[in-house]
């Protein structure tokens, strides 16, 4: 998916009070997200390749969806990986306070973890029923990448990113891969052809093992409930069905109506929301 | 034919048993530590201490629970642990933080038995580290670690050995502060004549495999020392080793083995992991290819000559040498004892790369072997890593020599893949230098 | 005119980027130069017998040369030694000195023996692995005295008593320098930043202390006279291992929020100059054995037997007591087992005093964006920023 | 016409399976599949591409040899298999079957990368293969390429126009992939981040050449040797000339058919 944009048609911004956008630019993605007073109207999303860049195409994405100018918008907040790199942004955030941020706006105050399961890195987040981050875990070195490389693994197999995630539901028994390091499970995966493992197996070896590693992470920080999970591989069924099983909870497949890759920038578009409005609004 | 050990039974007996004492011991003195350490001084506190080794009990539960091993590893990395610590480390603590203990039974003991106290060494940069967190963990264990200075020929250096001395001799005065006993010396001084025999009885066993066909695998010799590992200190223990070198001592005699069919002999630096991966073992086996020497298996929990005028052998010590041992006092038997201890082949190599070099000359040269293995362990702080890729340097040009990864129980580390691929280039490569190529 | 503090912090920031050109000008001196790896090594000897001892520093050049040599699960800090003695940056040293150390600086210190040609040029001083054995001092002093030998035979002269005396004084007085150069972090308005700091102790690891002392003086003058800089903004204390890429220093104090960095509990920081040998003692080397014990322990030899306490734990403690963090940063190097082993321990307590912190996993290179996220995310939660 | 024999090489590897048609000493026809956990799939497709693109039909073939880290698992038949070798013996004969006077070929492939030393008959002398840590270079090079948005050749043509020095961490694929990124983010011109990507994984190929004495001429071979970028800082680590092979993408395959003691 190479430039994707939704819009939600209910809300027409040319009569908005409020335009603000949040940017996320993340390693493989950027994300723009546009809230008309207060309310998610537009979202859009392109790879990251030239940081900058990206995040004007992820707004013109928006524009080209709505006519909705960037000069139309009263406040941008920029966070992500390349952040520094947005110049029309008026501030930015990190992405762990946008992530809490985020997730508490869409399942509501009683999300104490946040799970933010990215293209490059994933972070365990603790926040407040308002949404303030209060302590966080980046993944180790040896845990860095497991988003791409689920990509790259697609790859391997010859299918579709979004497709091998509901392939791994197919085997509850395969042989395991290395949950330790996303290179080691690729070589052990190659080397199955050897052992003839059937591919939908291998398939689910492959995400068993990621998302034991995700909830590594998530039970070092700690899992204080609610959980949730956001960024790119929550789109994943594969993981999600794994990191229930192995932490032990339910409820982590994404809302319906909400595209968990969209949170990080929400909360940066929150952030614009009550900077515009001013220091009063500050929960 | 292939030899069938008679005395096998008695070896896994003698193992569990110590385990179950430590595990389900009513009374007596549950002592823990790295039995990588002198264990006779706590043997002058009873007869009913009972033992149990930080890299022994890792060990065999990773052989006797794989899929518990795993978990245990996971615990501890949950609880915080370092990604790249010690695996043998992080599953030792990982069964304090699921508070359970398995037993090389088979069985798995709920509720983690709190020792009384812990007496340990440090060598490497973990080995005490190892057992402040285990105390921390179990709200403040009474913790002696001695510092076992030293690598290549410590044993030979008055300083270091008075040093060892010095801090056992501390040791044995806090022994009794902690228990509340009264230190028996004429309990100890036995306890360090079967130490020593023990130790000096396996390196007699490990050096008959010098002898074509090798009566011993890696396989084998990775099972049978443990014992020693365990609880040396014991009269049992003596007679175990004893019958053991009597049974191979008649193999050789015989020309008999446990693996008969030997084309090639090779010489292997590295935790054993053969055990653990026969898939790999396989490899070896199918083209005729046995290890039949390891400083692991040898020189853990066994000792040789070693340095005679800076010239290392795995030459064996008459076991008469240990019966005529002076020990008449506390301060003789702590001296023979850090003698012998300071002189582990393993330890040598930790902090010395000249030794490990040595050892690795005189291991292919005494053993005539045919390839060098070389498999550092991705987490081991001791000489399982140190120097390994040096050495691939070092040999590549003497003799087939292969390196590869391995893991000594955390398997989602080990280089399986990689393993297989170079062990049967390892093979096509002795095949080639047979053949006067490569 | 004189010099201003900035001017003098320059002169030693420039040390610190050319250590070789810097050291190459003492050897124009005529003077006798000894590297080391690892800050157990007992100064003072040395500079007792005329030789300069110091520290050898990475380079932060990404290279995979040393992977041969030393196994992948070696900190990246002992890889950069061992490859700057492969790549013959340092043959200019006239000896190489060693205290038996952590397993990764004792590789990088085989890889120079054996393979960089130090092999007739080197020292292993036999150094306890455990600091707070009740017999550490003696053997200290046992291997310290053959060190002395050793030197007196290389350096072709006797070392004396009020030689060592000497030495003493001279690195005591660069360490209550030092030390004084510190306290200014302590307190709001500090007129000197901690990275700047940080670039002064590094510099003077590779000094001669006789150079490096004057220019503290100054800078420590200098900078009483001025007014401090503008008030300070969120508190950020390091704790952890080897760390001489100064350009870490440098990002925690340019982020998006001002911070000021106040504390760095490393073996590249505080940890080598915390201390004080006792002085005007009849026995200099149990002086010296005496001030080496009393450091700040390295994890690795940290273990006081009979409660297996951690001393490290005490100094931590007593820092955050007296330069009172906002937020603390764990910054080890990735593969060093004995600090994540402390830091296991150590959240638990900076948990219980309520200070947030990250936690930073050092490799040759820095990944700006990872750690500047890491550390204004740390910030804003300090902050308690929210929409 | 029906006299000449004609025979298939197929080197099926972790990523790709190559097949190669040869006559004489002649390559006439080749064509690369992935791999994709079919081994069998996979040679057939790369075969009969070959075929096509040699114009050769099915039944002329007089054998395959086989070779490639799966090489034995193409028996199946209809495929009429003379020989297997491994890899690394495939890829010595295959380089002095392309240059008479290589004695030593640098293999770097998508998972694995590998030296072998061999004398004037292509029979080994010396082997090493990659450490664990150095796992799947290929893969990260093609990865990389798609993160920065350009083509393998474009990758490498953009780092041979960096003007920057950037270095990216050497530990793994992964670390040089989150830093590569890293710098990305930053806002690193991409010709800078691509030299650095190059330059990583040249850095691992000659650090693991470093164990083994390199015999002239040295040569190299691999889908990754068509990276001019890499070329260049490969021969710069070692400070030797090294000479890309023609088809550097199908020498094993070639070496399958030598292997098998034909072609001559």
């Amino acid at each position: 998916m190479n430039e994707y944009a939704s819009i939600n048609e209910k809300l027409d911004w040319t009569g908005a009070k409020r335009i603000v956008a949040g940017i996320d630019v993340g390693a493989v993605s950027s994300k723009a997200l546009v809230l008309l007073d207060g309310e998610p109207y537009a979202f859009s999303q392109v790879r990251t390749q030239r940081p900058g860049e990206s995040a004007a195409n992820a707004l013109n994405a928006v524009s080209r969806r709505t006519g909705l100018m960037p000069e139309n918008i009263h406040y941008t907040v920029a966070t992500g990986r390349g952040r520094s790199q947005v110049t029309f942004a008026r501030e930015t955030v990190s992405e762990i306070a946008c992530g809490a941020a985020g997730a508490v706006r869409i399942w509501g105050p009683s999300v104490r973890t946040v799970l933010d399961a990215g293209g490059e890195s994933c972070k365990v987040i603790h926040c407040t029923e308002k949404g303030r981050a209060t302590s966080f875990l980046w993944n180790d070195k040896c845990a860095a990448g497991i988003g791409r490389y689920m990509e790259t693994f697609a790859g391997l197999v010859q299918k579709k990113v979004t497709e091998i995630g509901n392939i791994a539901l197919q085997s509850e028994q395969f042989p395991k891969l290395s949950d330790f390091c996303p290179v080691y499970a690729q070589s052990e995966a190659l080397d199955s052809i050897r052992s003839k493992v059937p591919l939908e197996q291998v398939i689910a070896a492959y995400h068993n093992a990621m998302a034991k590693r995700l909830s590594i992470l998530v039970g070092r920080a700690g899992l204080k409930k609610d959980l949730v999970i956001i960024g790119g591989l929550a789109r994943n069924p594969g993981i999600i069905h794994w990191l229930e099983s192995i932490l032990k909870v339910s409820n982590l497949a994404p809302k319906l109506e909400w595209d968990p890759a969209m949170t990080v920038a929400l909360g940066a578009a929150l952030f614009a929301e009550s900077s515009y409005r001013g220091p009063e609004s500050r929960t | 034919m292939s030899y069938t050990l008679k005395i096998w039974k008695d070896f896994k007996n003698y193992q569990s048993t110590c385990y179950r004492n430590y595990a389900y011991a009513s009374e007596g003195l549950r002592c823990m530590g790295s039995t990588w350490s002198p264990l006779a001084p706590l043997k002058g506190l009873g007869d009913d201490v009972y033992i149990i080794g930080g890299e022994p009990h890792a060990a065999s539960t990773a052989g006797t629970f794989p899929e518990e091993a795993r978990e245990d590893i996971v615990a501890a990395e949950v609880a915080g642990l370092g990604f790249h610590s010690c695996s043998y480390l992080k599953l030792f603590v990982g069964e304090v933080v699921r508070d359970q203990i398995g037993i090389t039974d088979g069985t798995i003991k709920e509720g983690y038995p709190r020792p009384d106290l812990i007496w340990t060494t440090h060598l490497c940069n973990l080995h005490s580290k190892w057992y402040q967190e285990v105390s921390r963990r179990l709200g403040g264990v009474p913790l002696y670690p001695i510092d076992m200075i030293g690598g290549g020929d410590a044993e030979k250096d008055p300083k270091i050995v008075n040093y060892v001395c010095d801090q056992m001799e501390e040791g044995i005065d806090w022994l009794e502060r902690i228990t509340g006993r009264e230190f028996s010396d004429e309990r100890f001084i036995k306890a360090t004549r079967n130490e020593i025999k023990v130790l000096v009885l396996w390196g007699n066993v490990c050096a008959l495999n010098m002898h074509a066909p090798a009566p011993l695998d890696e396989r084998r010799l990775i099972a049978l020392f443990p014992p020693a590992m365990v609880d040396r200190t014991t009269d049992a223990a003596v007679q175990l080793y004893e019958r053991l070198l009597e049974e191979v001592r008649h193999m050789v005699e015989t020309g008999e083995s446990v693996v008969p069919y030997q084309r090639f002999r090779i010489v292997y630096f590295g935790l054993a992991h053969t055990y653990g991966h026969p898939e790999i073992a396989r490899i070896l086996r199918d083209a005729g290819a046995e290890i039949v020497a390891s400083v692991y298996t040898f020189g853990t929990a066994g000792n040789f000559r070693g340095f005679v005028d800076k010239q290392w052998s795995w030459k064996p010590i008459d076991p008469a040498w240990v019966d005529g041992l002076d020990l008449s006092t506390r301060r003789d038997a702590l001296t023979a004892l850090a003698k012998i201890v300071l002189g582990w082949p393993t330890w040598q190599g930790v902090r010395s790369y000249w030794a490990l070099e040595q050892m690795a000359r005189a291991m292919v040269a005494e053993f005539n072997a045919d390839g060098l293995l070389l498999a550092p362990t991705r987490s081991c702080e001791t000489d399982f890593r140190n120097g390994y890729i040096a050495m691939q340097r070092i040999f590549k040009n003497e003799l087939p020599t292969i390196e590869y990864d391995t893991e000594t129980v955390d398997v989602r580390k080990m280089d399986i893949p990689g393993s297989k691929r170079k062990t049967e280039l390892f093979v096509h490569l002795m095949e080639a230098h047979k053949k006067g190529g490569a | 005119m004189k010099e201003s503090s900035e001017a003098i912090i320059e002169k030693f920031r420039r040390i610190t980027q050319n250590t070789h050109e810097y050291a190459k000008s003492l050897k124009g001196k005529g003077r006798l130069l000894a590297g080391y790896m690892c800050t157990h090594v007992p100064e003072e000897i040395l500079y007792a017998a005329g030789i300069i001892p110091l520290r050898i520093l990475s380079a932060h050049e990404s290279q995979a040369m040393t992977r041969s040599y030393i196994h992948e699960t070696y900190c990246s800090f002992s890889h950069d030694c061992a490859y700057q003695g492969l790549q013959k940056n340092y043959d200019y040293l006239d000896l190489l000195v060693h205290s038996s150390s952590c397993i990764h600086m004792a590789e990088a210190f085989n890889v120079w023996v054996r393979f960089a040609g130090f092999q007739d040029k080197s020292f292993l001083l036999t150094f306890p692995h455990i600091i707070h054995t009740k017999r550490a001092g003696g053997i200290m002093v046992e291997s310290y005295r053959e060190f002395k030998q050793f030197v007196e035979k290389f350096a072709k002269r006797p070392i004396t008593d009020d030689d060592i005396e000497r030495a003493i004084k001279v690195y005591n007085h660069t360490r209550r320098l030092l030390k004084r150069l510190w306290a200014f972090l302590r307190h709001d308005r500090s007129p000197v930043t901690g990275s700047d700091v940080a670039a002064v102790t590094l510099a003077a690891q590779v000094m001669d202390k006789q150079e490096c002392n004057p220019m503290l003086e100054q800078l420590i003058e200098r900078l009483e006279a001025e007014p401090g800089k503008e008030p300070s903004g969120v508190r950020l204390m390091v704790t952890g291992g080897a760390c001489d890429d100064l350009r870490i220093f440098d990002l925690i104090e340019n982020l998006n929020h001002s911070t000021n960095l106040i504390f760095m509990d490393s073996c590249t920081a505080a940890r080598y100059f915390w201390f004080e040998v006792p002085e005007d003692r009849l026995d200099k080397l149990e002086a010296i054995a005496e001030g080496y014990i009393s450091r700040i322990p390295c994890p690795a030899k940290d273990n006081v037997p009979g409660t297996g306490e951690k001393k490290r734990f005490r100094f931590i403690q007593q820092f955050i007591e007296d330069y009172k963090p906002d937020g603390i940063v764990f910054l080890y190097q990735r593969f060093c087992s004995p600090q994540s082993m402390d830091i296991v321990a150590l959240k638990p307590i900076i948990d219980m005093l309520g200070i947030p912190w990250t936690e930073l996993e050092l490799d040759t290179t820095v990944p700006v964006t990872q750690f500047g996220t890491q550390l204004e995310a740390l910030v804003e939660i300090i902050k308690r920023v929210a929409p | 016409m029906n006299k000449e024999k004609f025979f298939a090489g197929l080197d099926a590897g972790h990523i790709n399976t190559k097949a190669v048609i040869m006559i004489k000493e002649e390559i006439i026809g080749h064509e690369t599949v992935p791999t994709g956990f079919d081994v069998g799939a996979a040679a057939q497709a790369a075969l009969y591409g070959a075929l096509q693109d040699a114009r050769v039909s099915r039944d002329k073939l007089s054998g395959i040899g086989t070779t490639g880290i799966f090489g034995d698992m193409v028996q199946a038949p209809p495929l009429d298999v003379i020989g297997t070798v491994p890899d690394y013996v495939a890829v010595a004969k295959g380089a002095l079957f392309f240059n008479r006077n290589s004695r030593t070929v640098i293999d770097m492939g998508g998972n694995i990368h590998k030296a072998v030393r061999y004398d004037p008959k292509g029979d080994l002398l010396d082997v090493i293969q990659n450490d664990k840590c150095a796992d799947g270079l290929g893969i990260f090079y093609t990865t990389m390429a798609k993160a920065v948005g350009l083509s393998e050749a474009e990758l490498s043509e953009s780092a041979l126009n960096a003007t920057g020095n950037r270095s990216i961490a050497i530990q793994c694929a992964l670390s040089a992939q989150s830093d590569a990124i890293d710098l990305m983010c930053q806002g690193v011109d991409i010709g800078d981040v691509a030299d650095a990507v190059s330059k990583v994984i040249a850095e691992r190929v000659a650090d693991m050449c470093t164990y083994m004495s390199l015999t002239k001429e040295i040569v190299v071979a691999g889908k990754l040797a068509e990276s001019q970028a890499v070329i260049k800082h490969l021969s710069r680590l070692l400070k030797e000339d090294l000479a890309v092979l023609d088809f550097p993408e199908y020498v094993g395959a070639v070496g399958a058919v030598m292997s098998c003691g034909v072609g001559k």
